[in-house]
C-alpha cells in the first residue's frame, strides 16, 4: 500500500492513518447538515457550542480512555469516579466546609490515585482491565452512598461562578468548563504525539509482548495510562459538578459507555494502538449531535428516543466503514 | 499414555476451577454463621426449598447469558446486547399470551415462546451479521442493539409492566418440574447442550482457534465468518432463554428493568470462570461456578444483611479478591515461595564437556 | 414532524389564539408508572391543544439541562419537567428565565433557593407517601402490645422515593419501640429483585409480620415468594406498598396486599391548565399537590374498574 | 592464552519450565570484538539462554557476570541499560508504529522533554542507508515484510549502541544481499570492540564472520571451539551429536528428476493472474509431481503469488485453472478444497494459533475441510499428530503442548504438519526451511522431493537461492512484482538466476 501511494507522487491524498478520522469528521458535518436543513434553530452556531458546553465533561473522561483504549486496555471505572468526586466535592465544600482551593486538588487527587491503584492491580498482578475497573466501578459508586444517599447540592461562590459564567465571543458563548476541556485535548494530544509516554503507549497497544522485549518502561506506563484516566475522571467530574452544581451518587451512571462509544467513532481500535485524540473529540461530537437531533426533533417518544440513537449509531458507523475502506484503496 | 495425558488435563482444569469454587464455597459458609439453616434443602409444598436452591433457580439466567458470553468471548468478541434481548423476547412472549383468550393454552404459550425466541436468533444474526459481514468492533456493534433494543423491549410493551396469568409459562422460570425447579433444569439442558456442541464437535476448537488467531485460522481454511455470526446467534439464544426466564419467574415482562446490566454480571462470571477476555481458550464450567459465584454473593448480601448503601463496597471486595487470588502473578508475588536452591547442586555431577581455550 | 419547531418558532411571541408549544424533558421510562405519567402528558397536551416538544432525558439529569437548553433554543412558549434530582437546576433555569420562558416543575421539586426561578411545582410528595403507609400500620396494630417485625424493600439506591418513602415510614415507625425493621434492601422497584429479596428475607427471618414496599411492582414479586414460601400474602404477612398501579390495586382487591399509599402519574391535565395560565401571565399557586388517595381493601374494588393504569 | 577478560560469562544457567528443563548447567563467555556462534538444533535452548540473560525469564540457578559484576537483569529495559541490545528470534516491534520510531522509540531525542521528530527521521533515515534498506523511514512498519522488519530491528540494536550485540537468528528471513549488509556492518562493529553473540542455523554464515562457537544440545552444553579450528563436519556432530551418516544424506543433494511432466494438463495453472498493487498478471503452471521453485529478492512479490493461488488475497484479473477446468477460488476454503494448501511464512501471525496444542495446530486445516460438525475422532487425531511429530522430529514429542511454547524451529514443523496431513494436491511452501537446523532441514528437503515423487505438486519459495535450485523442476523469477521468466531447471546456476534478478531480463 505504502509503495502504491508512493507511485503518483502527484496525488495528494490523505495518509492512510487518518482516514478513520476524516470519514468521521465528514460524516459529522453531513449529520449536521441534516439537522440544520430539518430544524430551523439548528443552524445557530450556538448550538454546536451548547454541544461543547453540554459535553465536555464528557470529552475530558473520553480523553482520559482513549489513553487507556490506545494500550489496549479499557476503563470500566470512569464513570463512578466521576460521581464520586462530585459527592466528594459536595459533601467536602458544603459539609466539612473545605474550601474550593483545597478540595480541587484533592478530588484530582483521588481520582488519580484510583486509577493509580487500578493500574498496578492490572499490570503486577497480571488481571484483565476489564474486570479490575469493574471492581473500581462498583467501588467508586459504592463509597457514593457512603458519603450519602441523596443528592448535595453545591452553594460555594467559586462552584457557581465557574457554572453560570460565560467565556463570550460576540454574540456566542461557551462556559469555563470547555475551555477546560479543550486544554485537556490539546495538553493529551501534545503527550500522545510528543512525549516519551505517549509514544510508549501506542507501542504497547501495538503489541505489549514486544515492547517489553524492546526494553520499553511498560510497567509504568500502563499504569500511568490508568492513573491519566482516573485523573480525567475527576476532572470530568469536578467539570460535572460545575454543570450540575451538585453531588450525587447516580450521576454519569452508564457514562462509561459513553465514553467508550466515543472512543471508538473517533476511530481508536480497542485493540489498542492505533487512534487519536482529535478522533475522540468527534466522536463526542457526533454523540453529541444525534442528542441535539432528537431533542430538536421534540416528537419522539421515550422508546423512539433510544431505537432512533441505535438507529442513527449503525447509520453513522456503517457509513464510516464504508468510507474508510473505499477510501484506504 | 493416553489416558495419563488426558489425566494430567483435566487436573490442570481441576486447577483452573480450584480457587473459583473454593470461594464460591467460603461464601456459602459465611452464610451457615448467620443463618444457621442455610444449607438446609426441604421438600414443601412438593417442592424443592432451601437457599443452595435459590441460588441456582435465581442464578440460571445469569447462567443461560453467561453461557453464550463465554463462546463469544472465546471468539474475542464481546455481547452487550444480551440484556436487552433478554427485555425483548420477556416482552414479545408475555405481550402475545396476554394477547391470548386463554392464557393458559400450551399451543399459545408455545407459539409465545417459538416467537420469541425466533426473534431472539434474529437479534443474534444481526450482531453476528456487524461483527462478521461489515467487521465492526464488537464493542460498538452490540452496543447498538443494547441502546435500541431497549427501546423495542418497550415498544412491544407500550411502556408498561405486561402482567400475564399463565400457568404453562410459569414453569419456565418459576415452576417445578419432578419436584426440581424447571430453570435449574433448563439451565442444565442448555450447558449440557453447549459442552456437547462445543466438545464432542470440533466447535470449540475452532471457535478458540478463531478467537486465537483470526487470520491464521482463515488461512488455515477456517469458515470465521460463520463461526462467529453462529456464536453471536448462540448467545443471543441463550439471552433469549434468560429472557423467558426471568418474565416467566414474576409473570411479566418489564421492558425497562429485565436483564439491566445483565452483561456485566455475565462478563464477570465468564472471567471469573477462567476464560479471558483475550479470546481462546474457554471454560464452560468455569462459567458455570463463576455466575454461581455471583448469585450467591447477591443471595448472601440479602441474607447477611448488608444495608443497600454498602453492598457495592462489598462487591468490589469479593471481586477483587476472587480475581486477585485466582492471579498466579498474585500469588507468586504475594505468597512469595522461596528459589530453589537445589538446581545447581543437583547439575554438578553433569558430564561437563571440553571447553576449548 | 419537522413542522412542528419551525410553527413555534413562528408564533412564539404571539401568545393568544396560536397554538403554545410546550416542552417537555420526562425522566425517562423507567417504570410502568413514569410511563402512564408520560403518556398522561401526552394525551393531555393534544386535548388543550397543545404543541408538545417532548424529550426523554433517559434518567440522565445532563440530558434533561440539554434538552431545556435546547428548549430555549427552539423558543418554546413554557417548559415543563420532571427533575431526575433535586440538585442543581439553578444555572439552567437562569437561562431560561432570561429568556422570559415560565418553567413547572412536575412530579419532583427542585432544591434553589431562588423561587423566582419556576412558577410553580405540581406533584405528590415521597415523605407525605412514607409517612402515610406508617400510619396505617400504626393504626392497624393499634392496642397489640406484641412486636411487630417489619422488612423494607426500597426502590433504586439513592434515588428520591427510595429515600423520602424511607424516611416518610421510618419516621413514624420509629415513634412505638414495638415496630422494629428486622431487614432492609434494595429492590430496584422491579418485581423480579422484589422477589428475589424476599425468598431471602424469608429464609433469613422466622418471623415476618410486614413488609413494606417501595412501590407496587416489588412488592407483586414479593407475594410470590412468599406464596412459594407456604405463606399466605396479606394474612400471615401484611403488605404496604405505594403507587396503585392497576396491578396492585388487583392484588390489594384480593387481599393480598394490605393497604396502598397512592402516587398518581396523572398529572397531564393539571399540568396544562397551569401552562396556559402561566403563558398569560396569571397567578398560580406555588405549589400544587396531585390528588392523591390511599386505598385499603375495600375501596380498592370499588376504584379497580375505573383503573386507567 | 592471551584472552582478554571475558565481558559476560554466565555459568552454571539452569532453567526450567513446566515439564521441559530448558537449559541445565550451561556455561557461556563472551569476548569483547568477537562474533560468537551460538549454534544447536531446534529447542537446543539458545533463545533461552538469550533471555535468561536479558532477564526475560528468571533463571533458576546459576551466575551471570558482566563486565566481571555479578548482574541479574529484571528485564529487557535494564539488560538494555547496562549495554545489553538484543534482537530477539521473534521479530519484537511494533507494526502500528512508523519504522523511525521504532527504531528509536524509548531513547528519542529530546528537547525540553519534546520528541525532536525531524531529527529521528533524519537519524533514521541514515541508518537505514547503512544497511543500505530503501525503505521509506516514515511509514508503518507493519505494512513492510518480516524480511524488512528484521532489518528494522537490528538496525535499531545496533544503534543502541551497547558493549554486547545479540542476534538472535537475524538471518532467517534475509536473502544473500541484506546478510552481506548485516555482515559487513557486524565486522565493522566487531572491530569497534563490540562482543557480539550470533544464532544462526546456516553452517556458511558460521564460518563467514564467527570467531568462536558454542554449541548446546538439549539444554546442556556441548562445548565451545574456535570457528577456525572446527572442520565443518564436526560442528555439524556435536549439535546433532550423532551418526555420521545423517551428514553424508545431507552432502547429498536430493535429486530433481524433470519426467515427462510437462504432457499432462497442470494440477494448478493461472493465467493472467494479478492483483493491482501486490502483483502484476502471470501465468505460471505447476504440475503432477513438480517442484516448481520461485526465486526473487524480498519484496519481490512471491509471497503474493503464493497467496493469490490459495485464495488468502482475492485477484484483480486472471484466472486458476484446477485440472483444465476454471475454478473459482474466492477464499482459502475453496482453494483447499481443490487441494491447494498454503503453509506461509510468517508462522506467528499467518500460521499457527500460539494457545492451542500441538495436536490442535497440527489438525486444525483438516478439521476446517471437514466441517465443524464432523470432528476427527480422537483415536485418529493421535495416530496423526504421532506420526508427523515422529517424521519431523518435532521436540518437546508432546502433543499436549501449547504452541507457544516451542521453540521457533519446531512451531514452524508444526505448521508444516498441518498441511501435510490433508494430502494436497498441490503444496505451496513459503520460507518452510526458514529458522530451522541443518538436520530438520535436510529432512524437510528430502520430503519434499519424496512429496513431488509421489504425485504432489509443490511450490517452494526460499530466500535460499541454492535451495531452490537444487530441489525445483522449474524455476519461476520474480522482479518488483513482476514474474519475468521461467525456465526448466536443468543445470541452471545460481549466477544464472541472480543475474536475471538483477537485470529483470529473460537471459
Ligand atoms: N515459555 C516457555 N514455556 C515452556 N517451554 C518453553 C518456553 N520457552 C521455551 N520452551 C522450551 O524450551 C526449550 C528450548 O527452547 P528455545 O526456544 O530456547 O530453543 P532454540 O534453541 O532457540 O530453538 P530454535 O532454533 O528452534 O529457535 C524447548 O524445548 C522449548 O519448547
Ligand atoms: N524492500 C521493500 N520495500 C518496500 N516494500 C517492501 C519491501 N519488501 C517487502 N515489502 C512489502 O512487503 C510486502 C510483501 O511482499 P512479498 O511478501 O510478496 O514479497 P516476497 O517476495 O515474498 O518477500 P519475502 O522475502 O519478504 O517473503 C509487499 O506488499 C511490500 O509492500
Ligand atoms: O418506579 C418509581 C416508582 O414507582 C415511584 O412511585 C415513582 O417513581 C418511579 O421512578
Ligand atoms: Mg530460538
Ligand atoms: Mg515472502
Amino acid at each position: 500500500m505504502t509503495s502504491l501511494t508512493g507511485r503518483w507522487p502527484g496525488l495528494r491524498r490523505p495518509q492512510r492513518k487518518y482516514i478513520p478520522v476524516l470519514a468521521t469528521l465528514s460524516l459529522l458535518a453531513v449529520m449536521y447538515g441534516v439537522g440544520a436543513v430539518r430544524y430551523e434553530a439548528f443552524s445557530d452556531g450556538q448550538v454546536i457550542l451548547n454541544v461543547f458546553v453540554d459535553n465536555a465533561f464528557l470529552l475530558v473522561v473520553a480523553a482520559g480512555m482513549t489513553f487507556v483504549i490506545l494500550t489496549g486496555g479499557i476503563d470500566l471505572s470512569v464513570g463512578s469516579v466521576v460521581a464520586l468526586t462530585t459527592m466528594l466535592s459536595a459533601s467536602l465544600l458544603q459539609e466539612q466546609g473545605w474550601p474550593p482551593y483545597a478540595v480541587l486538588p484533592f478530588v484530582l487527587f483521588v481520582g488519580a490515585l484510583l486509577g493509580f491503584a487500578m493500574g498496578c492491580i492490572i499490570h503486577y498482578f497480571e488481571i484483565q482491565p476489564f474486570i479490575v475497573t469493574l471492581a473500581g466501578m462498583f467501588l467508586a459508586r459504592g463509597l457514593c452512598y457512603t458519603i450519602s444517599t441523596s443528592s448535595i447540592p453545591i452553594t460555594d461562590p467559586f462552584w457557581t461562578s465557574m457554572a453560570q459564567s460565560k467565556v463570550r465571543f460576540g454574540e456566542y458563548f461557551v462556559s469555563p468548563s470547555v475551555i477546560v476541556a479543550l486544554v485537556v485535548v490539546i495538553v493529551g494530544a501534545y503527550v500522545l504525539s510528543h512525549t516519551r509516554l505517549g509514544r510508549n503507549t501506542y507501542a504497547i497497544g501495538g503489541n505489549p509482548a514486544s515492547a517489553l522485549l524492546m526494553g520499553l518502561p511498560v510497567a509504568r506506563t500502563q499504569i500511568t495510562v490508568y492513573a491519566i484516566s482516573g485523573f480525567c475522571s475527576a476532572l470530568g467530574g469536578v467539570l460535572l459538578s460545575f454543570y450540575m452544581l451538585s453531588g450525587y451518587g447516580l450521576h454519569a451512571v452508564g457514562m462509561e459507555l459513553d465514553a467508550i462509544a466515543a472512543v471508538v467513532i473517533g476511530g481508536t481500535l480497542l485493540t489498542g494502538g492505533s487512534g487519536y485524540l482529535v478522533g475522540t473529540v468527534l466522536g463526542v461530537l457526533v454523540l453529541g449531535v444525534i442528542q441535539t437531533i432528537i431533542t430538536f426533533d421534540g416528537t419522539l417518544s421515550s422508546w423512539w428516543t433510544k431505537i432512533v440513537i441505535g438507529a442513527l449509531l449503525f447509520v453513522f458507523i456503517l457509513l464510516q466503514r464504508v468510507i474508510g475502506a473505499r477510501k484506504a484503496r | 499414555m493416553t489416558a495419563s495425558l488426558s489425566g494430567h488435563m483435566s487436573a490442570l482444569t481441576r486447577r483452573r476451577l480450584f480457587w473459583p469454587v473454593t470461594i464460591l464455597i467460603v461464601l456459602l459458609l459465611a452464610n451457615l454463621l448467620f443463618t444457621p439453616d442455610f444449607f438446609k434443602i426441604e421438600i414443601r409444598g412438593g417442592h424443592l426449598y432451601g437457599s443452595l436452591i435459590d441460588i441456582v433457580r435465581f442464578g440460571a439466567p445469569l447462567i443461560m447469558v453467561a453461557l453464550g458470553m463465554t463462546l463469544v468471548i472465546a471468539t474475542r468478541g464481546i455481547d452487550l446486547s444480551v440484556g436487552s434481548i433478554v427485555a425483548i423476547c420477556g416482552a414479545l412472549a408475555c405481550l402475545w399470551i396476554s394477547g391470548q383468550d386463554d392464557q393458559n393454552s400450551v399451543a399459545g404459550v408455545l407459539t409465545a415462546v417459538g416467537l420469541a425466541l425466533g426473534l431472539a436468533l434474529v437479534l443474534g444474526l444481526w450482531n453476528g451479521f456487524l461483527v462478521a459481514g461489515v467487521g465492526m468492533q464488537p464493542i460498538i456493534a452490540t452496543l447498538i442493539l443494547m441502546v435500541a433494543g431497549r427501546g423495542l423491549a418497550q415498544l412491544i410493551t407500550d411502556g408498561q409492566i405486561i402482567t400475564i396469568n399463565s400457568t404453562p409459562y410459569k414453569l419456565i422460570g418459576g415452576g417445578y418440574w419432578l419436584t426440581v425447579p424447571f430453570s435449574i433444569l433448563l439451565a442444565l439442558g442448555a450447558v449440557a447442550l453447549a459442552v456437547a456442541l462445543t466438545r464432542r464437535t470440533a466447535l470449540g476448537m475452532l471457535i478458540e482457534s478463531v478467537g486465537g488467531n483470526a487470520e491464521a485460522s482463515r488461512l488455515a481454511g477456517i469458515g470465521s465468518r460463520r463461526i462467529i455470526v453462529m456464536v453471536y446467534v448462540f448467545c443471543a439464544f441463550c439471552a433469549g432463554i434468560a429472557g423467558l426466564m426471568i418474565s416467566s419467574n414474576v409473570s411479566s415482562a418489564d421492558g425497562n428493568n429485565a436483564g439491566l446490566w445483565i452483561e456485566l454480571d455475565a462478563i464477570l462470571a465468564v472471567v471469573i470462570g477462567g476464560t479471558s477476555l483475550a479470546g481462546g481458550r474457554f471454560s464452560i464450567g468455569g462459567t458455570v461456578v463463576g455466575a454461581l459465584l455471583i448469585q450467591a454473593l447477591s443471595t448472601t448480601i440479602y441474607t447477611v444483611g448488608v444495608p443497600p448503601e454498602t453492598t457495592l463496597l462489598f462487591k468490589a471486595l469479593v471481586v477483587t479478591v476472587v480475581c486477585l487470588i485466582q492471579s498466579p502473578a498474585f500469588r507468586a508475588k504475594v505468597f512469595q515461595r522461596r528459589r530453589r536452591p537445589s538446581a545447581r547442586a543437583a547439575a554438578r555431577e553433569k558430564t561437563k564437556v571440553e571447553v576449548a581455550p | 414532524a419537522c413542522g412542528g419547531g419551525q410553527d413555534s418558532s413562528a408564533n412564539q411571541s404571539g401568545g393568544g389564539s396560536d397554538q403554545l408549544t410546550l416542552g417537555f424533558s420526562q425522566v425517562g421510562a423507567e417504570s410502568g408508572w413514569r410511563t402512564a405519567n408520560t403518556k398522561s402528558v401526552q394525551e393531555a397536551a393534544k386535548e388543550a391543544g397543545i404543541d408538545l416538544k417532548f424529550s426523554d432525558a433517559q434518567q440522565k439529569q445532563e440530558n434533561q439541562i440539554k434538552a431545556i437548553r435546547s428548549f430555549i433554543q427552539q423558543k418554546v412558549d413554557a417548559i415543563a419537567f420532571s427533575p431526575v434530582v433535586e440538585s442543581g437546576w439553578d444555572t439552567v433555569l437562569k437561562e431560561v428565565k432570561d429568556a422570559g420562558i415560565p418553567v413547572i416543575l412536575t412530579d419532583r421539586a427542585v432544591d434553589s433557593t431562588d423561587t423566582s426561578l419556576y412558577k410553580t411545582f405540581i406533584g405528590s410528595d415521597f415523605v407525605v407517601e412514607g409517612t402515610k403507609a406508617g400510619e396505617w400500620l400504626v393504626k392497624e396494630y393499634e392496642g397489640k402490645p406484641d412486636p411487630v417485625n417489619i422488612v423494607e424493600l426500597q426502590g433504586t439506591t439513592g434515588s428520591a422515593p427510595a429515600n423520602d418513602r424511607k424516611k416518610g415510614f421510618g419516621d413514624v415507625v420509629a415513634a412505638d419501640p414495638k415496630f422494629k425493621i428486622i431487614a432492609s434492601q434494595t429492590g430496584d422497584f422491579t418485581r423480579a429483585k422484589g422477589k428475589e429479596v424476599m425468598e431471602a428475607f424469608l429464609k433469613a427471618n422466622k418471623d415476618i409480620d410486614v413488609l413494606f414496599a417501595h412501590n407496587d411492582d416489588m412488592g407483586l414479586g414479593a407475594i410470590e415468594a412468599i406464596e412459594g414460601a407456604g405463606l399466605r400474602p396479606g394474612t400471615d404477612i401484611k403488605i404496604i406498598t405505594i403507587d396503585g398501579v392497576k396491578d396492585g390495586m388487583q392484588a390489594l382487591a384480593d387481599g393480598k396486599i394490605s393497604f396502598i399509599a397512592e402516587c398518581s402519574p396523572l398529572l397531564g391535565p393539571q399540568l396544562m391548565d397551569l401552562v396556559k395560565k402561566a403563558v398569560k401571565g396569571e397567578q398560580i399557586p406555588t405549589r400544587v399537590l396531585t390528588e392523591e388517595t390511599t386505598f385499603t381493601q375495600e375501596q380498592a374494588k370499588a376504584a379497580l374498574p375505573g383503573r386507567k393504569y | 592464552m592471551a584472552e582478554p577478560a571475558a565481558i559476560l560469562a554466565m555459568t552454571g544457567i539452569t532453567k526450567e519450565f513446566p515439564g521441559v528443563k530448558a537449559l541445565s548447567d550451561v556455561d557461556f563467555r563472551l569476548f569483547p570484538g568477537e562474533v560468537h556462534a551460538l549454534m544447536g538444533e531446534n529447542g537446543a535452548g539458545k533463545s533461552t539462554l538469550i533471555k535468561a540473560l536479558t532477564g526475560v525469564y528468571d533463571i533458576d540457578g546459576g551466575e551471570i557476570l558482566l563486565e566481571g559484576e555479578a548482574v541479574r537483569f529484571t528485564g529487557p529495559l535494564q539488560a538494555q541499560q547496562a549495554g545489553v541490545s538484543t534482537v530477539y528470534q521473534e521479530i519484537n516491534l511494533c507494526p502500528n508504529l512508523s519504522v523511525a520510531e521504532n527504531i528509536f522509540i524509548g531513547r528519542e531525542p529530546r528537547r525540553l522533554g519534546a520528541i525532536q521528530w525531524k531529527k529521528i527521521h533524519r537519524r533514521a533515515t541514515e541508518l537505514l542507508r547503512r544497511l543500505r534498506l530503501d525503505i521509506d523511514a516514515s511509514a508503518l512498519l507493519g505494512t513492510y515484510s518480516i524480511a524488512v522488519q528484521q532489518m528494522v530491528a537490528i538496525a535499531r540494536a545496533i544503534d543502541i549502541s551497547a558493549k554486547v550485540l545479540i542476534f538472535d537468528e537475524p538471518t532467517s528471513s534475509l536473502d544473500a544481499k541484506e546478510c552481506e549488509q548485516l555482515f559487513r556492518v557486524m565486522r565493522q562493529l566487531k572491530d569497534e570492540g563490540i562482543a557480539i553473540l550470533f544464532v544462526t542455523h546456516f553452517l556458511d554464515q558460521v564460518y563467514e564472520v564467527t570467531d568462536r562457537v558454542t554449541v548446546l544440545r538439549n539444554g546442556r552444553l556441548v562445548g565451545e571451539r574456535l570457528t577456525a579450528e572446527l572442520a565443518q563436519i564436526d560442528l555439524v556432530a556435536m549439535m546433532i551429536g550423532k551418526e555420521l551418516e545423517v551428514l553424508e544424506q545431507l552432502d547429498e543433494q536430493p535429486k530433481s528428476s524433470p519426467a515427462a511432466l510437462q504432457d499432462a494438463s497442470p494440477v494448478v495453472a493461472a493465467s493472467e493472474l494479478g492483483r493491482d498493487g501486490a502483483v502484476a498478471p502471470f501465468n505460471l503452471a505447476i504440475h503432477r509431481g513438480e517442484v516448481v521453485g520461485l526465486a526473487g529478492l524480498l519484496g519481490s512479490g512471491r509471497t503474493e503469488v503464493a497467496r493469490l493461488l490459495f485464495g488468502a488475497d482475492r485477484a484483480d484479473h486472471g484466472q486458476i485453472r484446477v485440472d483444465g477446468t476454471t475454478v473459482a477460488v474466492r477464499n482459502p476454503r475453496t482453494a483447499m478444497a481443490h487441494g491447494i494448501a498454503f503453509c506461509s511464512e510468517n508462522r506467528r501471525t499467518e500460521g499457527l494459533v500460539e494457545d492451542l496444542t500441538v495436536r490442535e495446530n497440527i489438525i486444525l486445516a483438516l478439521q476446517a475441510e471437514r466441517g465443524w460438525s464432523r470432528p476427527i475422532p480422537r483415536r485418529r487425531q493421535e495416530e496423526l499428530v504421532d506420526k508427523y511429530i515422529k517424521a519431523l522430529r518435532i521436540t518437546p514429542a508432546n502433543p499436549d503442548m501449547v504452541v507457544r511454547n516451542l521453540s521457533g524451529g519446531n512451531q514452524q514443523k508444526v505448521l508444516l504438519a498441518r498441511w501435510l496431513i490433508t494430502e494436497p494436491r498441490l503444496l505451496i511452501l513459503d520460507e518452510p526451511t526458514r529458522g530451522i537446523d541443518v538436520g530438520a532441514k535436510a529432512e524437510i528437503q528430502r520430503l519434499v522431493v519424496s512429496l513431488a515423487d509421489g504425485g504432489m505438486a509443490v511450490l517452494f519459495i526460499s530466500a535460499e537461492l541454492e535451495e531452490v535450485l537444487r530441489l525445483s523442476h522449474k524455476i519461476a523469477v520474480l522482479r518488483d512484482r513482476h514474474l519475468v521468466t521461467e525456465m526448466p531447471n536443468d543445470g541452471v546456476d545460481v549466477e544464472h538466476v541472480m543475474r536475471i534478478i538483477a537485470s529483470g531480463a529473460a537471459v
